[in-house]
């Protein structure tokens, strides 16, 4: 039984990485894909900006070998996100976070906007320090319990100090708001599909975060 | 002392040493620094994860360094294109990375001892160290051009290898009694395959700094 | 057809207007301005004017006498309109240039040059419930059919 | 039969919705002393839009330009279903992840420049949005479950939860009210970049965009009853929804739409006071 | 010069739902804040002033009347008050007390509907809704004097174009009487509601010197307290007969220009009130000629300062005329000092909208 009042559809277990099939996390993991095949298959679009200095438009297009590089990266922070979706164990979970964060921060390196590379930086550098609470707080649980399952969790209750420097960890390594909350500077970056998945990374990442922390307390 | 105590003073220990080095990162205006100071908390991390002391925590530890490894990696090559397009720096020709003094004066006795010392250890480790050695010569010392058949000799002898290395594999589970054949076979087959590959790598550096025109 | 009725009678019942100003003396602005206000409440008819966006729009109300400027973005203006829409000329300048229709205009009257409209209401400036009266007179008529008319052509 | 159940409630909650938005600007209207548009005007609105002609911008990206329209409408019914068969919270707060996708797509893949700051605006206000509806977990320590109707079922036995978490109930509604249109925090869809993330989606697309924001406040209002209220009869329901829409009407006519940093302080200080309060109750008692 | 950060460029115009009339405002963002702030004009250029060049001076009036609709009659006051003082013409006394009760009730409805866009500009719907219900009396007002609510053209030569009846101006006082209570009651909704001096207290500030440079002129630099920008203390009926106080306030900000318009209202009701209860009998219009000369005169708009230059011949035509319209200043201010640095595009939409802007008068 699990303690989130809900049936377990599966497990499938690869090695040490114990995929974990709830209805929540199964849809999760279905908008993450669902997220990466559009995304994968869509052409960016044409931004629209106007000239100073005289009565006109210039559309400012992305170029092709940008292009494929920012797609590589929002590929992988798709594939990272849908990982993190599905994972059953805290420390996958850590590290498919950290994945996901480390593509945020690819897919708009490519941009040649000064400001954009620079709000990028600094998110890269708030993901490094994230790693601390994150990679901590999972080892504590580990320490503390034995065990890093989330279906073993489910049955022990954690500390709440591990709890808060999971969420802290988390909420640092995507960059949300007391941490980064200039990461909506990212998102002036062209290329709205690549840009999106940053987005489809971030609240997902959210949402299960919400949910291994009400099976952890 | 109860194990149990132990971890607790090392957790704590991890994490008032985390705060230092959060503090020196607060601290730090520049960006570079901040870089080389995320590194430091990094690698507190990796104590923490370490401070579990069980054989998982060992399997915990290396995605945790190559995931930082790479952030750092990543990280260092946006704040070089940061600078560049800051500054508006073109690309031109650059220097060779390698420039190095002692490059040209090192004794070629080096590049013969790794080859001796991996032909003896067989294997991918040994195909490694002769490689290295391989790698070292063509870098410091090698001063010929590289011809077509030249690479597709090197690529032909990998490939040889290599099938000598599957050969081997395979005798294994065929006749288990000539394991000591096999083991030789897939001993050298990997030997030559590693360390010509990694040869290649170092005839391919150097043309690459001769065509840069950062003459080493 | 039931859907033929159907689509008549919703387009009858709901209008998007955008409201623009192709160099008017603001008189009719203002006018148009308090057709919104509670003693005249265009919205009451189904007519949404709070948030005027071209891309949304059913009928186009158009003052002013076309200056040099909206020569060739009016054009460009009508055709971001999507089908069926409605062009309302507003004020005597729209409908002929009135009193700036005179030697040394620097404008381009009338409005029909352009695009084409559908009503023309004259007045410097028509009164709101003569504005109100002919959006809701005319889009229904031009509304009415429209597929069919469409098919016909 | 749940699936039966939810088929016959997807009208239901779409015509609720519109109506209900028909409403909505009508007693907003009332409030300014007209007659107002009458209360099926959103529904006459939205065939409208059917019927017009729908092409898209060259500039557009193009799978993302449509996609998002289905999937908000698909993300609602999803919702729906949870609410209707009482399923875990936390598929809704997914559901609301995918209306937050749906805005910053909507923006961010025409090139229009309005629908681009839309389309930022949405991220933004997600940081403080996401938490609110996050605090929803709160009740999830009292009741020991997230099932919604686990929840109900609680509330049965021990009473309604509003008065044991108005903090949560006041974020949950503070949801709502930033979703409903004309209303203070509704920022993404501010005048001054003309009609936000929707700019450059008319036609079928808009239409298709009016039903998903349909079904999504008669989702929302229903989370807000099950999870707050509890069970009641269908009369106390409809009475709930009628004084929800009210208060929220009165709210959006009595304010003047909030700066977006305003906006987003705003919901942040709710979530984050709601959060505290009961970490420390939960602390000290 | 530093190097701007610019992320997005967005034009607001000539079509957006935040302006009544076209022109284009280009903005610079970084992030929502506005680094940089440009004007584009021409969107409403007729050529009035080549019009009216030759154009005789009886039929020049209807013309200078229509270089704006919103703030007609001062246009065609100011217009014949500097053919008067060409012409050395004095208009009678009744009439001079009538120029004041219209351009005083114009004045009205031209305040209230500024207030309104600014309000529509925050969106604050309601209170734009029910000041454009009073600003319905107050149309009705000028409709029950001049017979038409938006064009009037009030003033000719000498005085005015018809006389006002004693029911009429009763007709008046009680639209005055009806609207006063209800615009007290909006000014306090403004000055005291939180949310929308949140919106408003402290955004697009224009300092006392920065007013001074441009020049600011009307509720613009009054707001930013230059009362002496107040042209009707100059203006010799206001001045001789009505012992004129102009209002100013010292914020600059957003708050402050609305609330000066609130005032202004109370303060033009309270001068035609003074007028109807003191209007002295007799004739309304005084015989005068156009003379040949030129001479400049200048009065004070709902916007503010509107100076006339006018040439005339012997035959009564114009020979050369230029129109220096408020809002031309008043953008300036706004573009040049206010909207760079505002916080997000929505505060630059309600700093553009508080300056009342009249593109027809500026392009004429």
């Amino acid at each position: 039984m699990i303690g989130l009042g809900e049936s377990l559809i599966g497990l499938i277990k690869l090695g040490d990485i114990v995929l974990y099939l709830t209805p929540t996390t199964l849809t999760l993991f279905l908008i993450a894909v669902g997220f990466t095949v559009v995304m994968a298959l869509s052409r960016p679009e044409t931004q629209v900006e106007l000239v100073f200095g005289m009565d006109g438009y210039k559309k400012s297009e992305i170029p092709m070998g940008e292009i494929k590089f920012r797609r590589y990266m929002a590929i992988v922070c798709g594939v990272a996100t849908a990982g993190t979706m599905i994972t059953g164990d805290i420390f996958d979970f850590a590290l498919f976070v950290t994945l996901a964060g480390i593509a945020d921060v690819g897919i708009v390196a490519a941009t040649k906007k000064p400001q954009v590379l620079d709000a990028a930086y600094q998110y890269g550098m708030t993901l490094m320090i994230a790693g601390l609470p994150l990679f901590g707080a999972a080892a504590l649980i580990l320490g503390t319990t034995g065990t890093l399952s989330l279906h073993e969790l489910d049955t022990i209750r954690v500390s709440g100090v591990v709890a808060v420097l999971f969420i802290l960890g988390v909420l640092g390594e995507i960059g949300v708001a007391p941490f980064y909350a200039a990461k909506a500077r990212l998102f002036r970056a062209l290329g709205a599909p690549y840009i999106i998945m940053i987005h489809v990374s971030t609240l997902l990442i959210i949402v299960r975060t919400v949910e291994i922390i009400v099976t952890l307390l | 002392m109860d194990i149990g105590e132990l971890f607790q003073i090392a957790i704590l220990l991890g994490f008032a040493s985390a705060f230092i080095a959060f503090l020196g990162f607060v601290l730090e205006k520049d960006d570079v620094h901040k870089l080389v100071l995320t590194d430091l908390i990094a690698v507190l991390t990796l104590m923490i994860i370490a401070c579990v002391g069980t054989d998982l925590a060992e399997c915990l530890i290396l995605p945790a360094l190559v995931v930082g490894v790479a952030e750092v990696l990543a990280f260092s090559e946006l704040a070089v294109a940061k600078e560049k397009t800051r500054l508006g720096f073109e690309e031109k020709t650059q220097q060779s990375p390698l420039n190095i003094e002692v490059l040209k004066t090192s004794p070629n006795i080096i590049a013969i001892i790794l080859i001796l010392y991996g032909a003896v250890l067989t294997g991918f480790t040994g195909g490694a160290v002769a490689g290295l050695g391989m790698l070292y010569y063509l870098v410091c010392r090698w001063e010929g051009d590289i011809t077509k058949s030249f690479w597709e000799g090197v690529g032909a002898v990998s490939g040889v290898a290599w099938c000598l290395w599957i050969f081997g594999f395979l005798l294994f589970f065929i006749a288990p009694n000539l394991w000591l054949l096999a083991l030789f076979l897939a001993g050298g087959g990997i030997l030559v395959k590693v360390a010509s590959k990694m040869g290649l790598i170092g005839i391919e550096g150097k043309r690459s700094f001769r065509s840069s025109g950062g003459r080493t | 057809m039931i859907t033929d009725k159907l689509k008549n009678f919703v387009r009858r019942k709901s209008f998007h207007v955008t409201y623009v100003d192709t160099g008017s003396c603001n008189g009719c602005s203002i006018e148009v301005l308090a057709t919104i206000c509670p003693r005249y409440d265009i919205e009451q008819y189904g007519i949404f004017v709070h948030h005027p966006n071209p891309r949304e729009a059913d009928v186009l109300l158009i003052t002013g006498c076309v200056t040099e400027q909206w020569k060739t973005k009016l054009k460009e203006l009508y055709d971001k309109v999507p089908e069926p829409k409605v062009v309302v000329a507003i004020g005597a300048c729209a409908c002929s240039g009135g009193i700036f229709d005179q030697e040394g205009k620097r404008t381009h009257p009338p409005l029909k040059n352009f695009i084409p409209v559908a009503a023309e209401i004259p007045g410097c400036p028509p009164r709101p419930s003569e504005i109100l009266d002919a959006i809701l007179g005319v889009a229904p008529i031009v509304f009415k059919d429209y597929d069919k008319k469409e098919a016909n052509k | 039969m749940e699936i039966i159940r939810t088929l016959l409630m997807i009208p239901v909650a779409f015509l609720v919705g519109i109506i209900f938005l028909g409403l909505h600007r009508k007693i907003i209207a009332r409030i300014q002393g007209r007659p107002g548009p009458p209360i099926q005007q959103e529904l006459y609105h939205l065939l409208k839009f059917f019927v017009k002609e729908m092409t898209a911008p060259e500039t557009a990206s193009k799978p993302i330009y449509f996609g998002v329209v289905a999937l908000l409408i698909g993300a609602w019914m999803l919702g729906l279903t949870v609410i209707v068969n009482g399923y875990n919270f936390l598929i809704l707060l997914a559901v609301f992840t995918m209306h937050k996708l749906v805005e910053h797509g909507a923006g961010l893949s025409s090139g229009s420049p309005y629908g681009k700051f839309g389309g930022v605006r949405s991220v933004y206000s997600t940081l403080a949005e996401h938490p609110l509806f996050a605090v929803l977990a709160i009740v999830y320590l009292k009741t020991n479950s997230l099932m919604i109707s686990d929840i109900v079922a609680y509330q049965s036995t021990h009473g309604p939860l509003l008065f044991q978490f108005p903090l949560c109930a006041l974020a949950t509604y503070t949801i709502m009210l930033s979703k409903v249109h004309h209303s203070p925090l509704a920022i993404v869809m501010a005048k001054d970049i003309v009609t936000g993330y929707k700019t450059e989606h008319f036609g079928v697309l808009r239409a298709g965009i009016l039903t998903g924001e349909s079904i999504e406040i008669f989702v929302l209002m229903s989370l807000f009853m099950l999870v707050y209220i509890g069970p009641a009869p269908l009369w106390g329901y409809a009475l709930g929804f009628i004084l929800l829409l009210v208060s929220l009407s009165f709210i959006s006519a009595l304010s003047p739409m909030l700066a977006p940093y305003h906006s987003v302080m705003f919901e942040g200080s709710i979530a984050s006071v709601a959060v505290l309060y009961y970490l420390l109750k939960g602390v000290i008692l | 010069m530093t190097e701007k950060n610019v992320d997005v460029s967005i034009p607001i115009g000539p079509l957006h739902p935040a302006l009544k009339e076209p022109l284009r405002i280009k903005l610079h963002t970084e992030g929502e804040r506005v680094v940089d702030a440009e004007v584009e004009l021409g969107y409403m250029h007729r050529g009035i002033e080549r019009i009216l060049k030759g154009k005789p001076w009886n039929k020049a009036v209807y013309l200078a009347e229509r270089v704006c609709g919103i703030c007609s009659n001062i246009h065609c006051m100011t217009f014949i008050e500097t053919l008067e003082k060409i012409s050395d013409v004095e208009p009678t006394p009744r009439a001079k007390y009538l120029r004041v009760i219209v351009n005083e009730l114009d004045r009205i409805q031209s305040h209230l509907i500024a207030n309104v866009s600014y309000f529509l500009g925050i969106e604050h719907e309601t209170l734009a809704m029910y000041m454009l219900d009073v600003r319905e009396n107050s149309m009705d007002a000028l409709e029950i004097v001049s017979g038409n609510r938006v064009h009037m053209t009030w003033n000719v030569l000498g005085g005015v174009r018809w006389d006002v009846e004693d029911h009429q101006l009763k007709m008046i006082l009680e639209t005055l009487d009806k609207m006063e209570p209800r615009v007290r009651r909006y000014r306090g909704m403004f000055a005291h509601g939180p949310l929308l001096q949140l919106r408003s207290k402290g955004i697009g500030v224009l300092s006392y010197e920065d007013a001074t440079k441009v020049p600011a002129v009307g509720p613009v630099a009054r707001g930013s307290g230059h009362p002496e920008s107040d042209w009707r203390l100059r203006h010799p009926t206001y001045r001789d007969i009505f012992d004129f106080k102009a209002i100013s306030r010292k914020e600059g900000d957003n708050t402050a220009r609305v609330l000066i318009r609130f005032d202004e209202i109370f303060q033009s009701m309270d001068l035609i009130r003074d007028a109807i209860d003191n209007l002295p009998e007799g004739d309304i219009k005084n015989r005068g000629k156009v003379k040949a000369g030129e001479g400049f005169h200048s009065g004070e708009a709902p916007r503010g300062e509107l100076k006339y230059f006018v040439k005339t011949d012997s035959a009564g035509k114009i020979d050369d005329i230029t129109i220096r319209t408020p809002t031309r200043l008043n953008l300036e201010s706004c573009v040049g000092y206010m909207l760079a640095g505002s916080p997000s595009i929505a505060d630059a939409v309600a700093i553009y909208a508080s300056i009342d802007p009249c593109i027809a008068c500026t392009e004429g």
